[in-house]
């Protein structure tokens, strides 16, 4: 076993791992207090991700450009409540999957009519672009570096929001009890659409870290949004901790597929044989893996305790 | 005369318009609206499949599009063989044993699938339905033997008794009679003992269980049904198309299903075949108007969610139906 | 009159609940809401609160109309709601239940604090950090005046303020209202203790079938024998 | 829906009657989603070759129509469809992507239509399922690979590791390589497509292996994507990177912009390039640059030469339309002038061409592009031919 | 009147969290008893009643009918060995009609609803006895609506044709009188009195009236305990009773 590599991609999964778990932390948190499905969400990821670019572009600084796009995803987020999310809530999830698929379709053809589809690549600063070498032989890329710490960053501090501020607890009230929050003087809608905008911050602020890797593009939503599902569901709808401990777990796992399931299937079989089973198998690992969870637990790991 | 109310005059109506326009159109050398009609019908049957489960049993099922994908492949794995060799087992063009395939994978996937699913409720079921339908679209999308996801081109129909699929009517003529009959067959399940305990099971499944009925097992029983004539839809696309891609099965051609349905309306018998109608003309027309056409299709998508309840067989009902 | 509803109706989808419902509250007062279960209490509430639509009538609070209006505004205006079962928040933790909602939108003088909540409960005392779920009924009682007062009401709004509670601990709820009242905070209280309501309150009301069809004195209902057995069943 | 089909009937009445002096192309593309990247260059193109030749071929007027695919055979096959059987056009050509074109071919073929592949060349086009009225403009995709194989070998590489995406042109790509490559493959990798773009696995695990080289082939944004990654990888000195069709007109603009100076210097191989010295490339993209403002890609050279050969065989045959024969002979002979020279065709209609080794340099107006090195070789048949019975 | 225990529950005890719903619970409903339990609301009454029906399942102790240890079956077998319920909160399929609900219930016991082919609404055998179900509530007229269209009173009336059309041994009544006028009430009180003793039913119920008018015995339930059980009268008098429950001191 080469352990070098095996910390590599433990490194890469962990990073693939935060990632989702930005996307997923605004999904379950919105499905959690609003009980809204929201496959529009990678859209929001997406256009995150375009609006950082085009800012990096113009004012040649990537970490300013995060600074003022993620008010301004938060805004987008927060006028899709207003427009179309706020009128879904009272109906069922049925209606949410259908309404948020056709906002996809629209968020996407816009994105497409305004960025084009080329995509954009993301310039790094160059203290950003380089690598860092953990230990002897074990490099990876600096920027990785930096989202597994906003990753780690972020979840602390949602776990901080969630768990001791006052709008932590709001948000928890309204998710198990929102007639009782709002008859105790709390105005309920504006405490949705602010946890909307905030579910959008978050899956924007994925598709900004992501962009400098694999460039800002249409349609990248569009891939997100079902690992990300995957997540909440197998953490436990509404479950902050849940979707932390499912990122990690699929994000490691996803990684760990592509990285070893060819070496380890040619110990059975052809090394060509198993360099075409290898990428058919990890392809539908995290799937297997959700089916099996919620065969043995319905509500995933860890249901929430209402509802 | 008989005495109908207004969805059985849209019902009749519209399905007389489907069986006399499109042959029509090919007589007229318009081979393409034939081809659009067949493409529509089979996708209505799959369709009328879903709104047993969805409509009647209200089970949302996000994963269907695999059926039809499986069925498609029932159709052109044992073609493929027949054609190149290999897999001596199904290599065959016999299209009766292309039917049973189709519709017994479908059935036993279904099975398979719908016992795990079934555990779950609302959004779980949603997601792990969906989930087992990126799975089918995974593992096709894998198998190198049938080219992947780049898809299984197929020379050669299913050979049927009496029936030539190569000839566009008679391809026609056998879908929509197919549809015709699986609409029947929906329609007598629904009303059946087992149907109206499904029907209960969707408005009261606590009532049920007082009662004495184990819902699951009736939901199971609908959701096997369902995925073996949404399987068949898939056998008569793969004979469509001649080309079987797991694209088939993606996530996004399951959502489109569930909109033909709620587009048309559930629990009606017409409703599904009035949305599938809908839905590709509307695609028809729009993408031949911009590239952009996803744009007004995602609004109007928004737009009957929000403002058309009960989808559009919903106009059509008067009060008390 | 700090409360006035006059002619309320209300309904629940096709089904009516409220048919003319006439009530008024003073400031400084308490008033109770009688009736057997079913009669139209906690509709009654409910529909102050702007928690179930009212469907006609009106209901002003310090000249304020409330009906249509939000829940939320509705609170807003100094009226502090202790629902029916209670309804605690089972995932916040005692402490997070008081202050999760908490505010002094009238701005008063001397407001609610947790510590005052908890001097008035000293059993809530060592809870602090219990999940909601995991306190008694009792207890939850108790927290849900607490969080209620934590809003700083002019009215305290309670539906059934000691059901299925022990002889002991309605005591402490009975003696925590008296306190109120000697804030001045008005309270409309419904309950079936007869016995310690009366004491308590300064007028009574009777709903039957979603009208009022009795109102009073607390002395003046003691002493109407035939109100009580035909409209309470004692 | 009754309305609709009689406004259908009418409206087909009346375009579905001859129009005389016209020669109807159909042309598939991808418009949409990430692949319109290529496509919309591809249009340029063609819109370019339109002007070029006035909008006519000899006397006929040329009607040309685009379609898209959506990045997905099966409405690759249904616009084919919908063309032949709707449009009734007389040639069928474009097809960015070897699935799409796999998918659509017969709908064309079987209809007697004569299809020309401006980029996709997946084996069994020029093998097993080779057609008599089935053309490229492009090359069999086994083919840049294979010139990459020995670009490998002359430079003395001992081991590679390969990472594509699994799909038609994909696995191709890695077949030529490991055909003409005399080293040791150290690994494969085949990553799902086109949905992943995130290779930190694959690159940790290429880094691991300890090859002396990378092959790798991602077309469209996902070669923008990997290049970006394997430069904050750092490899660039001890895992020196070769690609086909990764690098092009289309993504360099965005290096460019993105100040992604690591890309100056790589070496790929391609049968054509902006600095090819001829009148009609000269001119080509002396044009281009000047209407679109920037280079034209390789897949809009060849779509920019499709135009050329239907005019060269509609010419052929005096604008004689139902002289199949005729016209299938013309397309053979290849008597056009190409963006990249003469060349010929071999049986199975895959053209027989030199391959370049090139390189990306700044060019004279300081924008990125790219020059010819050396040529490989001056023209072979591929792989498939043999099987290729006609 | 014969006095063979139907329903025998022993120690049953189910918390939530912290919070115990029932706590050490012992009961028995004879055949043919009517037997009423009383207590203040959030005293375990519907808990106890889910746990008779197996939409819960108990913590701790035993549930036995006419012998049969059922502690553990689920709901739906509970149903065919002959117990319903009527619920608290009207549970009916709305979207169906009235004698559609009723007719559900005989279906339940005519053999296996695996049957695809005939119309269900077609079969007389079924449709005929849940119509006299129907008329028995006196819903005749109301038979073809859609059950969303009747009222609250008319549903709690569809609660008893179904109990009654599922002719289970053991009916389960939980607060079948609430949101009832008097007129009403009394109504459905008449009603069960005619039915006492051709079925065993325990009734929960705050209509005190009517529950010292229709039980043969009453358990008093308050904190998820049984305080006592007893005879109207005995009930009357006892002053535990008087003081946990009628809040007397």
């Amino acid at each position: 076993m080469d352990y070098t590599l095996l910390i590599v991609q433990m490194l890469n999964g962990l990073q693939l791992g935060l990632l989702l778990f930005l996307v997923a932390s605004g999904l379950t948190l919105v499905f959690g207090i609003l009980d809204f499905v929201n496959l529009a969400h990678g859209s929001i990821y997406m256009v995150g991700a375009f609006i950082c670019a085009s800012l990096t572009l113009w004012l040649g600084n990537f970490l300013l450009a995060v600074v003022i796009a993620l008010p301004l995803t938060g805004a987008v987020g927060y006028a899709i409540e207003v427009l179309v999310a706020r009128r879904l809530y009272d109906k069922d999830h049925l209606d949410h999957v259908l309404g948020t698929f056709g906002l996809i379709l629209v968020l996407d053809t816009l994105a497409h009519m305004i960025w084009g589809p080329a995509g954009i690549t993301v310039p790094l600063p160059a203290w950003l672009d380089g690598q860092v070498e953990i230990f002897d032989g074990a490099v990876i890329p600096t920027f990785r570096l930096l989202i597994i710490a906003v990753g780690l960053a972020v979840a602390g501090g949602l776990f901080w929001l969630v768990n001791y501020t006052k709008l932590g607890m709001l948000i928890r009230a309204g998710a198990s009890n929102r007639t009782m929050v709002a008859a105790l003087g709390v105005d309920i809608q504006t405490l949705f659409a602010l946890v909307f905008a905030l579910g959008a911050m978050l899956a924007g602020l994925a598709g900004m870290l992501i962009a400098p890797i694999t460039t800002a593009s249409i349609g990248m939503g569009g891939q997100i949004i079902i690992t990300a599902f995957v997540v909440i569901i197998i953490g436990g709808i509404g479950s902050m901790k849940g979707a932390f401990i499912a990122a990690l777990l699929v994000g490691v796992i996803d990684t760990m597929g592509r990285s070893f399931l060819d070496s380890g299937f040619a110990l059975f079989m052809s090394r060509d044989a198993a360099e075409t089973a290898a990428p058919a198998v990890s392809a539908m690992m995290i799937y297997i893996l959700m089916a099996a969870i919620l065969a043995f637990k319905p509500q995933g790991l860890f249901p929430p305790k209402v509802r | 005369m008989l005495k109908m109310n207004k969805t059985g005059w849209v019902t009749l109506i519209g399905m007389a318009a489907l069986a006399i326009l499109p042959p029509l159109l090919l007589l007229n050398g318009q081979a393409f609206y034939m081809d659009l009609a067949t493409r529509l019908v089979i996708l209505a049957i799959a369709a009328v499949s879903l709104n047993l489960i969805l409509g009647f049993g209200g089970l949302v099922s996000f994963g269907h599009a695999a059926f039809i994908g499986l069925g498609a492949y029932a159709v052109g794995i044992p073609a493929y063989h027949s054609m190149w060799g290999g897999f001596d087992l199904i290599a065959s063009s016999n299209g009766l044993l292309h039917l049973a395939l189709a519709v017994g994978v479908s059935a036993l996937f279904a099975l398979i699938t719908g016992a795990i699913s079934l555990r779950t409720k609302g959004v779980y079921f949603i997601m792990i339905t969906m989930a087992f339908g990126q799975m089918a679209f995974f593992l096709f999308q894998s198998l190198e033997a049938y080219n992947g996801d780049d898809g299984l081109t197929i020379d050669l129909r299913s050979e049927l008794p009496f029936l030539n699929l190569d000839e566009p009517m008679q391809l026609y003529a056998l879908s929509y009679g197919s549809l015709v009959l699986v609409m029947l067959l929906v329609r007598m399940i629904v009303n059946s003992r087992f149907g109206v305990v499904l029907q209960g099971s969707k408005g009261n499944a606590e009532r049920m269980v007082t009662l004495g009925y184990n819902p699951y097992v009736y939901r199971l029983t609908a959701y096997v049904i369902s995925g073996a004539i949404c399987g068949y839809a898939g056998f008569l696309l793969g004979n469509f198309t001649t080309f079987i891609s797991p694209d088939m099965m993606h996530w996004t051609r399951s959502g489109e299903l569930m909109f033909m349905v709620i587009l048309g309306g559930v629990s009606t018998m017409f409703g599904p075949v009035l949305g599938a109608s809908i839905f590709i003309l509307l695609e028809e027309v729009l993408s031949s108007f911009t590239t952009y056409w996803h744009l007004p299709f995602g609004l109007m998508l928004i737009g009957v969610v929000l403002f058309i309840r009960g989808g559009l067989m919903g106009l059509f009902k008067g009060k008390g139906e | 009159m700090m409360l006035k509803i006059s002619n309320l109706t209300t309904h629940y989808g096709p089904s009516q609940a409220l048919f003319g419902l006439d009530l008024h509250i003073g400031t400084g007062e308490v008033a109770t809401l009688l009736g057997r279960n079913g009669m139209g209490k906690t509709t009654t509430i409910n529909s102050i609160m702007g928690i179930v639509p009212a469907s006609g009538g009106s209901i002003t609070f310090d000249g304020v109309e409330l009906v249509g209006r939000a829940s939320f505004k509705t609170a807003n205006l100094g009226l502090g709601l202790v629902p029916e079962g209670r309804q605690i928040f089972p995932n916040l933790t005692l402490e997070e239940n008081l202050i999760a909602t908490a505010s002094n939108h009238l701005k008063q003088d001397n407001p609610w604090t947790m510590d005052k909540v908890l001097n008035m409960f000293p059993s809530l005392q060592d809870r602090r950090k219990f999940m909601g779920n995991l306190l008694s009924g009792g207890e939850q009682q108790m927290l849900a005046i607490g969080r209620a007062l934590m809003t700083n009401p002019k009215l305290l709004i309670l539906d059934e303020a000691t059901e299925g509670l022990a002889p002991l601990v309605r005591q402490i709820i009975w003696d925590a209202l008296a306190l109120i009242r000697e804030t001045g905070t008005s309270i409309l209280v419904v309950d079936k203790n007869l016995k310690d309501l009366l004491r308590l309150a300064d007028r009574n009301f009777i709903i039957e079938r979603g009208k009022i069809v009795w109102s009073g004195t607390s002395d003046e209902l003691r002493a109407d024998r035939e109100a009580l057995h035909r409209y309470l069943g004692v | 829906m009754k309305k609709f089909w009689g406004a259908a009937l009418g409206a087909l009445m009346v375009s579905g009657a001859l129009q005389a002096g016209e020669v109807k192309i159909g042309f598939v593309s991808t418009l949409s989603t990430g692949g319109a990247v290529i496509g919309n260059d591809i249009k340029k193109a063609v819109d370019l070759a339109m002007e070029h030749i006035g909008g006519k071929m000899g006397d006929l007027d040329v009607n040309l129509m685009y379609s898209d695919d959506g990045f997905k055979p099966e409405t690759g096959k249904q616009v084919t469809d919908k063309l032949v059987k709707q449009d009734g056009v007389d040639f069928v050509a474009g097809y960015i992507w070897s699935h799409v074109l796999l998918a659509s071919r017969k709908s064309a073929l079987d209809n007697g239509k004569f299809l020309i592949s401006t980029n996709a060349g997946p084996g069994p086009v020029a093998g097993k399922l080779c057609n008599k009225n089935f053309f490229t403009t492009s090359w069999q995709n086994d083919q840049g690979p294979e010139a990459m194989g020995e670009v490998l070998n002359q430079k003395g590489v001992k081991s590679l590791y390969i990472i594509a995406p699994n799909y038609a042109a994909g696995k191709g790509m890695v077949a030529g390589v490991k055909r003409t490559f005399k080293g040791e493959v150290l690994g494969t990798d085949m990553t799902k497509w086109p949905t992943q773009l995130d290779f930190s696995a694959e690159l940790a695990k290429a880094k691991a292996s300890g090859a002396e080289g990378l092959f790798v082939f991602y077309p469209g944004k996902a070669g923008g994507a990997f290049m970006k990654q394997y430069q904050q990888s750092g490899l660039k000195s001890s895992l020196p990177l070769y690609t086909a069709f990764t690098i092009d007109a289309l993504s360099l603009p965005k290096f460019q912009a993105a100040g992604f100076t690591d890309v100056i210097g790589s070496q790929f191989t391609g049968h054509w390039d902006p600095n090819l010295d001829n009148a009609q490339n000269k001119r080509f993209v002396a044009d281009f640059k000047a209407k679109y403002g920037s280079y034209p890609s390789p897949y809009a050279a060849q779509s920019y030469d499709s135009i050329f050969l239907i005019k060269s065989a509609v010419e052929a045959v005096n604008g004689n339309l139902e002289d199949k024969d005729g016209i299938r002979a013309a397309l053979e002979a290849v008597n056009y002038p190409s963006v990249r020279g003469k060349y010929t065709l071999n049986t199975n209609h895959i053209p027989m061409q030199p391959w370049y080794l090139r390189e990306v340099v700044v060019g004279d107006d300081g924008v990125w592009t790219t020059k010819i090195v050396k040529t490989i070789h001056e023209g072979r048949a591929d792989n498939y031919a043999k099987d290729c019975k006609m | 009147m014969t006095k063979l225990p139907l329903l025998q529950v022993a120690a049953l005890r189910k918390s939530f969290g912290g919070v115990v719903a029932t706590d050490d619970v012992h009961l028995d409903v004879n055949k043919g008893e009517l037997h009423a339990i009383i207590g203040p609301n959030g005293a375990g009454k519907t808990t106890l009643i889910s746990q008779l029906s197996g939409a819960l399942m108990p913590d701790k102790g035993s549930i036995s009918l006419d012998g049969v240890d059922i502690t553990s079956a689920p709901a739906y077998k509970r149903a065919r060995l002959g117990i319903t319920r009527s619920f608290q909160i009207t549970s009916l399929v709305m979207e169906m009609s009235v004698l559609d609900n009723v007719a559900l219930a005989v279906q339940a016991r005519k053999g296996s609803s695996f049957r695809f082919i005939k119309p269900a609404r077609k079969i007389a055998e079924i449709r005929d006895e849940a119509m006299t179900y129907v008329r028995k509530l006196g819903l005749r007229k109301r038979a073809h609506e859609p059950t969303s269209a009747l009222s609250h009173g008319e549903h709690r009336q569809m609660e008893i044709a179904i109990a009654l059309a599922s002719e289970a041994e053991l009916m389960l009544l939980d607060e079948p009188m609430a949101g009832l006028g008097p007129e009403e009430s009394r109504l459905l009180t008449d009603f069960l009195l005619e039915l006492k003793g051709s079925r065993s039913i325990l009734l929960i119920e705050h209509d005190m009236d009517a529950v010292f008018a229709l039980a043969d015995r009453i358990s008093v339930l308050v904190y998820g305990r049984i305080i006592a059980t007893g005879t109207p009268d005995e009930i009357r008098a006892n002053s535990d009773v008087r003081h946990a429950y009628l809040g007397e001191e």
